[in-house]
């Protein structure tokens, strides 16, 4: 059995990487500890090279046919590397300010990373969730990395409570597909659902329950009670970290398994997802109104952003089709353009924190104080709330474009209604800033260098793909399984 | 032997499981409960790879994953717990809620 | 000279965000640069638009100076642009008055001084507007539709008045709210279509053989969109608030551009689409424009700020406006563009003068405002002039907008009824008459009466050389279009009899 | 045969994990925590999965017990009993109780027709050449998480000097 | 000379450009420039006057599209229609105007705003003059309501005062109320005859193309303009505060011109009226009841402007009347009449008031010797207006009597009415006219002697008066009765009128002397007006001490229930109930805006979105609560959410 060793490089190039920064960080003295992130830095660039050499490729599989290496997994793969890059960058500084272990915060960073890129290959339950714990566990140590910090402690034994938690129930719900179907295969258990008619019964709870997994992870509604105390707890990076990278892979192990594995039960599922994402939309968006710290406001905003993006999948018909693929690839596109503008925002959450503070009222008068970084946040925040010509609006008219082609005409009704109450707190944050008098807060923020390049790189791609929204869309649809 | 019995103790196992979750103050004791529902899972497993031998065996390597990756995670969990009862002397999940609304 | 057919309209609507972004990287204090900056790029565009009349057919119906070019091809949105009877008038209008209140901001600037912000805003606000009378695209009229907001709720939360807050977030909330539900209906309305487009003109091919229930559906999704933002009866509450709050010249922009995208929305997409739909909605139209008429006149006799009292008076003349569409006639839609133009000018114009009387006697009331015309005679006359205007005096522009909407009114498409037409009619002479009323009667306390205490040693300055300048253009407009209607009426007619073929007129 | 075992060996695991879940004292807690895995144990003697159960006896309980009474010393708990429960105790045992119920009838539903008879076992070979031809890829990830986990378990537990 | 005549409308106009923009600088601030372009309309009309007269039977009509707004007819033109009625008009309004400006640089000389009041009169008598000459009814309308403005901005002209300004708001409401009912009725003409243009719809009227409905409606549309324009009941409120402008202005536009516009407007557009007997049925009784109510509201007043306001409302309500009745060229004759003798009136009370300065003829009197000009035309004035034997009022007044006698005999009930009215209103005129004369010519001077010293108008004011009475004199001659009827060749409907009737002309000649004695008898002994505060009982006394029984029963039996209750319950009624009404009408629909303003749309409306706000955000502070802190609760929270989920779906089943 050999190893097709070009689709596999990417992640070996990672693993590589992991191993030398553990390892540097052991020879490095203590005021060094600097050095490292450069090397994780070039870890990172070189995966994304070797995935870049991947992109034209036609589909390989390998490792016994569980890994798989298309155009859907390549471009996930890239954007988790992105995210990871802009992670990477915004947390060298607030590392370095808020003393925490810096060798051991790369290592778990790229640790994260390499589960995120298996995830996005592997088309098998047991890969799937082996991937996901590799996701989750370095993530529950980065959130509680600041030791000193008793929030941060709280932040982490939340967030590993309730992932164990779900992972339990998704274990046990796995165990049951696999007594219905005999395969872990994505492909096969439909294969195998078709073929032996199940009880309508056994197909929900099991399927319910394997969601369950994945609805923590995306921070959908009856699972997203940890989001806001975990990031509001943990170092800023890692919660903007956890608000783009872990979702996204929490997305990409749905989207698969709804999209492949269940698609035959799509009836079955379809009003019950839908539900979920109205709920998640709306308690995101109605309780953000109240936010009074900057992160918390994030978090539920990123909770109501979840909502979005699980709309596609309550249009999802049994028999395929072209609606599915518009629907697959609106979820894509959605996560795609998410990436960065959350990216965007959490970053400059990250700049103004430290001099001037994380809650909303410390914004008063920004626009008079560091008119550069109110103006990039203001793009930001109108960009999460779908204004043109920002990105934001593209994303959002591909998924209202996914869900009245499928027919589902009050659900977009419903996000048309969440986008106006989104507006309201995006909106009460940037009055805040430019409406109010110049507060006592400090005159003109002082960025680092790397701060500025991720607040740089996120601002020019939300500006680009608000103009040209085809780079998302078309990405997108290439990269549909369906 | 009908597979039933064995699908029920394991459901039950697993109820039991989030019982001690929910109810129980000392975060040792989740620990254990969850324990408890990882082995449910894994009782299913090995039964449903018993139930359909003809076909495949991946039951017992799925059950082999989750136990290390139970015991990983137990690792970590300890930490945790570990690092709160240092800094705050208690291990009760009522008190650790610092962060609402 | 067919570059300028091609990328004309392009150009027009583009240069001024080119400004935009040139006034971005000024630094603040080239106060004189960003200024000069703000007029050129003002005035460019203004230029191009003069240039476009030449090579733009008066007779031809249908579109002209199109531009056609891909731009999402993955959901089928391109960039298509062009212009006709209809939409010519309100684009050259959006030019030039913007390029007026280049002029004005030369030497008035809202506080707190921040030419460099303002300016650039005003000018992204102005590729905006133009952008929407241009765009053959639902998705591209959709981009400039919202490109509006973000400017405008800026130059209101910031430069405005006391409530500028609450003004500015209703502003914007109001109108997301109605543009979501527009983006909707485009979306419904480009499933339907067989070959799924967005383009207008294919859209007008195939919507009429839409079933009448979804057209309606599609109608009423839209229709709510465009509404909010005309804005019709009940969702007219945003007007006055951001009127009041606003700046001048952002009021001035409001008044006389961004109300006509709402009635131009409806000329271009709703009723061309959907005529059987418009046929079933036109009485609810015509009855909520003629409530917005009498209701907008009452609440004018009930103000004491003036710009609050022109603000709802252009809530009026928008339903003389929308009366004229619901009539689906030609006359009514002839009449509807051309009240579009001549309210631009004169409501411009009468915001212009709220403006410069705040300038000087810092406050609106009119209860402590009176005999402008001794100290300040020509401000003074230049209210009366405009304010009379304005009540539709016949041989100035007001006239010809009102009289052809009511007379359309009486002998309305006929699939309608013509009685309640009729009755619409009557309202709308009441309106008149009750708009005569509350004009006058604020001429009265504003201009005539003796000159109150208060002002007795204060030192008012007259009419300024750049103010002047600034409305002159205005001025010879209202009584241009008043005398020589032909202007606008030969651009129109041919456009609007096209529209009108469609609905079976 | 094979029934009357199984019989007995849930009947045990019942009532350990019962007792598990309502001790009041922490350490009793841990041992019936082991109870429960030694009779998981051997139901995966009993269901032809050897290696499974000796991986369970060594890893679970050589391992994962041991780790737990550790850190319930570590976290100084009373030896004495205490009381555990929180207040949601009455929500905690109707929604387990919800829960358990939903899931035996909807399984019982499905597999009451299916019964298990035991064959030869697969030896560990195959069960060998199976993680290393066709699960490569989960081995080699888990033996990431694994490293993770010790890395962030040292982090995390150190003390600050 | 007839194709030039459109200059006649555009030098006035030119002029009012000229003077606003020039005015301040010109030696004499802008009166030249309006005299001179008046003068040259005046040369114009005369022209095209005496072309008219050459061949009266040939209209003479050209036009120029000024703009299209839709295909087919729907266009809208710039023209001119000359007939008779035309001509006539052109020439009243020119010359008065012509003898108003000579007579106001005299009158204004030292007003603060000397140019603007030149400036307003050339835009009113271009706006009149266009009105007069337009072939279509949308010129029409431009110059009908470009009238209306000019008479605003010349009524509010003193707008220090308050009440100036109101006056002339009231004018333009109330005539706006008219125009409005004119618009409508321009419309359905409009859609019946697919064009504004005047001939055309007379044509299409006469072939019969209109159905009987719409024309009666048309009808009565177009004359709520002309109740409007022409201060008919029930729109008659504003004339009498119409008089707060200056004297000439009331002389120019509130006797000669803009209040005949309305009589002008049946007049030209007689075709329509002509056809629906109904809508001329309601133009005569209207005009009986506004002729009698008037007259009555004149024996009252006691400022003499006010007095001429009613006289004109009266005179007005005559030549509807007469339209009303048939008698087309009778009513278009008084208008020509009428605005001679009335301008000199209201000049003659100018001239006056400018000597006393005031208008109360309560502090006048005796003025016949300080002021003999004024005196000898203001006599001149009211006898013609009292329309006796040689001065032009009483052929004028008689052809409309005998034009309603006529239609009477005719058969029409509505001819009776009519020619009770203009017979009861002869006497009437007569009555007030007496008393106007005496009061403030004859008897003790009332007027306290150090301040004012009466002393005659300077000659600028002079010379219209001696010319307009002139007028007075030889206007009515072109009227004779009968053969000798110049003026019925020039201007009539249809076939010729009927023929002289010696015997009402004397009829109403003894009536109108009558009246006249008797309100001389009257007042001129008593020297004290009816003093309606004080009892009439104590001067009832001492009348009847000094007359004999044959006065006594005079009174008693004809002035005493006219001059007393009738007249004053006429001004009761004017006063409380259609004044009031109007201004309830005003003061409520301002009361109703404040209420819809404050409750509907702040209240409910606005509320309603801003309650709307308010509750997402208590949603949210709601919601806020559901989290915690506690781990144990959020895993309850995603069990009960699974326990719901799941349920949930497999009851739905």
């Amino acid at each position: 059995m050999q190893i097709d060793y070009a689709a596999v490089a990417p992640e070996l190039v990672l693993t590589g990487a992991l191993c030398i920064v553990l390892v540097v960080d052991l020879v490095l003295p203590d005021n060094r500890k600097g050095l490292i992130m450069p090397v994780s830095l070039l870890g990172v660039a070189g995966t994304l090279l070797a995935l870049l050499a991947l992109a034209g490729d036609p589909t390989r599989t390998t490792l016994g046919g569980m890994f798989v290496v298309d155009s859907f997994a390549v471009t996930l793969k890239i954007l988790f590397c992105v995210a990871a890059l802009l992670t990477l960058a915004m947390s060298y500084d607030y590392l370095r300010k808020e003393g925490i272990h810096q060798g051991e915060f790369y290592f778990l960073l790229l640790c994260s990373l390499l589960g995120m890129l298996t995830i996005a290959s592997s088309r098998d339950l047991l890969p799937i969730f082996v991937s996901l714990e590799l996701v989750s566990v370095p993530a529950f140590v980065l959130a509680g990395l600041q030791k000193i910090d008793v929030k941060s402690n709280e932040a982490a034994l939340k967030f590993f409570l309730f992932s164990i938690l779900s992972t339990a129930v998704m274990l046990f719900g796995m165990s049951l597909i696999y007594g219905i179907t005999g395969t872990t295969n994505l492909a096969e258990i439909a294969v195998r659902l078709a073929a032996t008619p199940v009880l309508r019964s056994i197909a929900v709870l099991s399927v319910f329950f394997v969601v369950v997994g994945f609805g923590f992870k995306i921070s959908a509604f009856p699972f997203q009670w940890w989001v806001p105390d975990t990031y509001e707890g943990s170092p800023v990076p890692v919660a903007a970290f956890l608000s783009v990278a872990s979702k996204t892979a929490g997305f990409v192990g749905l989207l698969q398994i709804m999209f492949i594995a269940f698609h035959g039960l799509a009836d079955v599922w379809r009003p019950f997802i839908a539900a979920v994402a109205i709920l998640t939309m709306t308690f995101g968006n109605l309780v953000a109104l109240t936010q009074r710290h900057i992160v918390r406001l994030l978090a539920y905003s990123s909770i109501g952003q979840a909502g979005y993006i699980l709309l596609p999948l309550a249009v999802v018909n049994v028999n395929g089709g072209s609606v599915n693929h518009e629907a697959f690839a609106a979820s894509i596109a959605y996560l795609l353009i998410y990436a960065f503008m959350e990216m965007g925002a959490f970053s400059v959450a990250v700049a103004y924190g430290r001099e001037g503070g994380y809650f909303i009222d410390d914004y008063a008068g920004l626009g008079y104080r560091a008119p550069g970084l109110a103006v990039v946040m203001t793009v930001f925040l109108f960009s999460l709330a779908g204004i043109p010509p920002l990105a934001g609006w593209a994303a959002k008219l591909f998924i209202f474009r996914a869900v009245i082609d499928g027919h589902e005409y009050w659900l977009a009704v419903a996000m048309a209604v969440n986008t106006v109450i989104a507006l309201f707190y995006y909106a009460k944050v940037v009055r805040r800033m430019f409406f109010e008098p110049a507060g006592d807060g400090p005159l003109g923020v002082k960025v680092p260098l790397l701060l500025q390049a991720t607040i740089a790189v996120s601002t020019v791609m939300v500006l680009l793909v608000g103009i040209l929204p085809d780079l998302a869309a078309h990405l997108a649809r290439m990269s549909t399984l369906v | 032997m009908p597979v039933a019995w064995v699908l029920i103790l394991s459901s039950f196992l697993f109820s039991v499981g989030i019982y001690g979750v929910l109810a129980r103050r000392n975060a040792v004791l989740v620990l254990m409960s969850i324990e408890l529902m990882l082995n449910a899972a894994n009782i299913n497993f090995v039964v449903f790879n018993l139930l359909l031998h003809s076909i495949s065996y991946i039951g017992q390597v799925f059950a082999l994953f989750i136990i290390t990756i139970a015991a990983a995670e137990l690792g970590v969990g300890l930490a945790i717990v570990i690092l709160i009862f240092r800094n705050r002397s208690t291990v009760s999940i009522d008190e650790v809620s610092l962060m609402k609304w | 000279m067919d570059f300028l057919a091609h990328w004309g309209l392009t150009l027009s609507v583009f240069l001024p965000i080119v400004g935009a972004a040139l006034i971005a990287f000024t630094p603040k204090e080239q106060e004189k640069t960003i200024k000069f900056l703000s007029l050129a790029f003002t005035f460019l565009p203004l230029v191009v638009g003069v240039l476009l009349l030449r090579v733009y057919h008066i007779g031809m119906t249908g579109m002209q100076l199109e531009t056609n070019r891909s731009w999402i091809p993955s959901i089928g949105a391109r960039y298509h642009v062009g212009i006709d009877g209809i939409s010519l008038p309100l684009l050259e209008l959006t030019l030039l008055v913007t390029f007026l209140c280049a002029i004005y901001s030369l030497k008035w600037l809202p506080e707190p001084h921040n030419p460099k912000g303002f300016l650039a805003l005003m000018l992204l606000l102005e590729t905006g507007m133009a952008g929407t009378f241009i765009a053959l695209d639902l998705v591209l009229f959709f981009i400039f539709w919202e490109l509006v907001l973000v400017p405008m709720y800026f130059m209101i939360g910031l430069w405005g008045g006391p409530r500028r807050e609450y003004a500015a977030i209703k502003f914007f909330l109001y109108t997301l709210f109605g543009s979501v539900f527009m983006l909707l209906g485009f979306l419904a309305l480009y499933f339907r279509a067989s070959p799924h487009t967005f383009d207008v003109l294919q859209l007008q091919r195939i919507g009429p053989s839409l079933p009448s229930g979804i057209q309606n559906l599609i109608f009423l999704g839209m229709g709510i969109g465009f509404a909010i933002k005309v804005p019709m009866w009940p969702f007219h509450t945003w007007l006055p608030d951001a009127h009041t709050e606003a700046p001048t010249v952002g009021s001035v922009l409001l008044a006389a551009i961004l109300l006509k995208m709402g009635t131009y929305g409806f000329l271009r997409i709703s009723i061309p689409i959907m005529p059987h739909a418009a046929r079933t909605y036109a009485p609810l139209i015509g009855a909520l424009a003629v409530i917005a008429i009498v209701y907008a006149a009452l609440n004018c006799l009930a103000q004491t700020d003036l710009k609050r009292l022109i603000a709802f008076s252009s809530v009026g003349h928008m339903g003389f406006v929308m009366l004229g569409i619901a009539t689906l006639t030609q006359i009514g839609v002839n009449a509807a563009v051309f009240g579009m133009v001549a309210h631009g000018v004169i409501t411009g114009m009468l915001f212009f003068i709220a403006g410069s009387i705040h300038e000087r006697y810092h406050t609106r009331e009119i209860p402590q405002l009176g005999g402008m015309a001794l100290r300040l005679p020509i401000l003074g006359g230049l209210l009366a002039f405009t304010a009379i205007a304005s009540l539709g005096l016949p041989g100035l522009a007001g006239f010809w907008g009102e009289v052809l909407a009511l007379l359309s009114s009486y002998n309305p498409l006929s699939a309608l009824s013509s009685h309640t037409f009729r009755v619409y009619m009557v309202a709308g002479g009441i309106g008149t008459v009750l708009t005569a009323g509350y004009l006058l009667w604020m001429i009265q306390r504003v201009n005539l009466g003796k000159v109150p205490a208060q002002w007795e040693g204060k030192k008012l300055v007259d009419v300024q050389p750049l103010e002047m300048v600034a409305w002159a253009p205005l001025l010879l407009l209202t009584l241009g279009l008043g005398l020589f209607p032909r202007l606008i009426f030969d651009v129109t007619t041919h456009s609007v009899i096209g529209l009108t073929k469609l609905l079976g007129g | 045969m094979q029934q009357v075992v199984f019989g007995i060996v849930a009947a045990l695991i019942v009532f350990a994990a019962v007792r598990l879940v309502t001790t009041r004292n922490l350490v009793h807690g841990a041992l019936y925590l082991l109870a429960v895995l030694a009779g998981a144990a051997i139901l995966f003697l009993l269901f032809l999965a050897e290696f499974v159960a000796w991986v369970q006896v060594l890893v679970y309980i050589g391992a994962v017990v041991v780790l737990l009474l550790f850190g319930l010393m570590l976290t100084r708990a009373p030896i004495g009993n205490m009381a555990l429960d929180s207040q949601t105790r009455p929500l905690a045992a109707v929604v387990s109780l919800a829960i358990f119920g939903i899931t035996s009838t909807i399984v019982w539903k499905t597999f009451k027709g299916q019964t298990v008879h035991f064959s030869k076992p697969n030896t560990v070979d195959t069960l060998g050449r199976a993680i290393f031809s066709q699960y490569v890829l989960p081995f080699e990830i888990v033996s990431v998480v694994l490293l993770a986990a010790l890395v962030g378990a040292v982090v995390l537990a150190r003390k600050e000097e | 000379m007839r194709s030039v005549a459109w200059l006649i409308p555009v030098f006035p106009l030119l002029a009012f450009f000229l003077i606003v923009f020039f005015g301040k600088r010109m030696p004499r601030k802008g009166h030249e420039i309006g005299i001179l372009a008046i003068a040259a309309s005046l040369v114009v009309a005369l022209g095209v006057f005496f072309q008219q007269i050459a061949h009266s039977d040939q209209v003479y009509e050209r036009s120029v599209t000024w703009f299209r707004f839709g295909d087919g007819g729907r266009f809208v033109e710039l023209g001119m229609h000359i007939d008779g009625l035309a001509a006539v008009m052109f020439v009243v309004v020119c010359t008065v105007s012509l003898l108003v400006q000579i007579y106001s640089t005299e009158y204004m000389r030292d007003d603060v705003r000397y140019t603007w009041y030149y400036a307003c009169l050339s835009l009113f008598t271009g706006s009149m003059l266009n009105l007069v000459i337009a072939n279509n009814l949308i010129q029409m309308l431009i110059g009908w309501e470009g009238v209306g403005v000019a008479s605003y901005l010349l009524i509010g002209h003193w707008f220090e005062e308050r009440a100036n300004s109101n006056a002339g708001l009231k004018a333009f409401i109330t005539t706006r109320i008219g125009d409005v009912g004119f618009m409508f009725g321009i419309f359905v003409l409009f859609w019946a005859a697919g064009s504004f243009n005047i001939a055309h719809i007379t044509s299409v009227v006469a072939s019969g193309g209109v159905a009987r409905g719409t024309l009666t409606w048309a009808a009565i549309l177009l004359f709520c303009g002309a109740i409007g324009k022409s201060a008919q009941v029930p729109l008659q409120v504003w004339l009498p505060d119409a008089m707060a402008g200056p004297t000439p202005v009331s002389a120019l536009i509130h006797a000669a011109t803009m209040v005949v516009a309305g009589v002008y407007l049946v007049a030209r557009m007689y075709g329509v009226f002509h056809a629906s007997p109904a809508a001329l049925n309601e133009v005569a009784i209207i005009g009986a009841i506004t002729m009698v109510m008037a007259a009555g509201l004149a024996l009252v007043q006691d400022d003499i402007k006010k007095v001429l306001a009613y006289s004109t409302i009266s005179q007005l309500a005559y030549m509807v009347a007469a339209l009303g009745v048939g008698a087309y060229t009778a009513s278009v004759f008084h208008i020509w009449t009428h605005a001679w003798f009335k301008a000199l009136l209201f000049l003659g009370a100018g001239s006056v008031a400018h000597a006393v300065h005031s208008f109360s003829m309560n502090d006048m009197g005796g003025l016949r010797k300080q002021m003999p000009t004024t005196f000898k035309t203001y006599v001149i004035g009211s006898l013609a207006l009292a329309g006796i034997f040689p001065l032009a009022g009483f052929w004028s007044k008689d052809d409309i009597i005998n034009g309603a006698y006529h239609s009477a005999r005719a058969g029409s009930s509505v001819g009776w009415f009519v020619f009770l009215a203009a017979l009861l209103t002869a006497f009437l005129t007569a009555a007030y006219v007496a008393r106007m004369v005496a009061l403030t010519f004859y008897g003790k001077p009332r007027y306290d002697p150090e301040h004012v010293h009466p002393h005659e108008s300077p000659k600028a004011m002079t010379i219209p008066l001696v010319f307009l009475a002139f007028m007075a004199i030889f206007s009515g001659f072109l009227g004779l009765p009968g053969k000798l009827n110049l003026f019925a060749g020039w201007v009539r409907f249809g076939d010729v009128e009927h023929s002289f009737n010696l015997a009402l002309d004397a009829f109403s000649t003894v009536l109108a002397l009558s009246g006249l004695y008797l309100g001389w008898t009257i007042f001129k002994l008593h020297r004290v007006n009816i003093d309606l505060a004080k009892s009439p009982l104590a001067w009832f006394y001492k009348l009847l001490q000094r007359r004999y029984y044959f006065d006594d029963l005079y009174f008693n039996g004809i002035v005493h229930p006219v001059a007393g209750p009738i007249a004053r319950a006429a001004y009761w009624t004017n006063q409380k109930i259609l004044d009031a009404v109007i201004n309830f009408a005003g003061t409520a629909t301002v009361a109703l805006g404040r209420f819809v303003y404050r409750d509907i749309d702040q209240q409910i409306i606005d509320g309603g979105v801003n309650g709307l706000a308010q509750g997402a955000g208590a949603a949210g502070n709601g919601l806020k609560f559901w989290q915690t802190g506690n781990v144990q609760i959020y895993a309850a929270g995603l069990f009960v959410g699974i326990a719901v989920f799941v349920g949930v779906f497999l009851i739905r089943g």
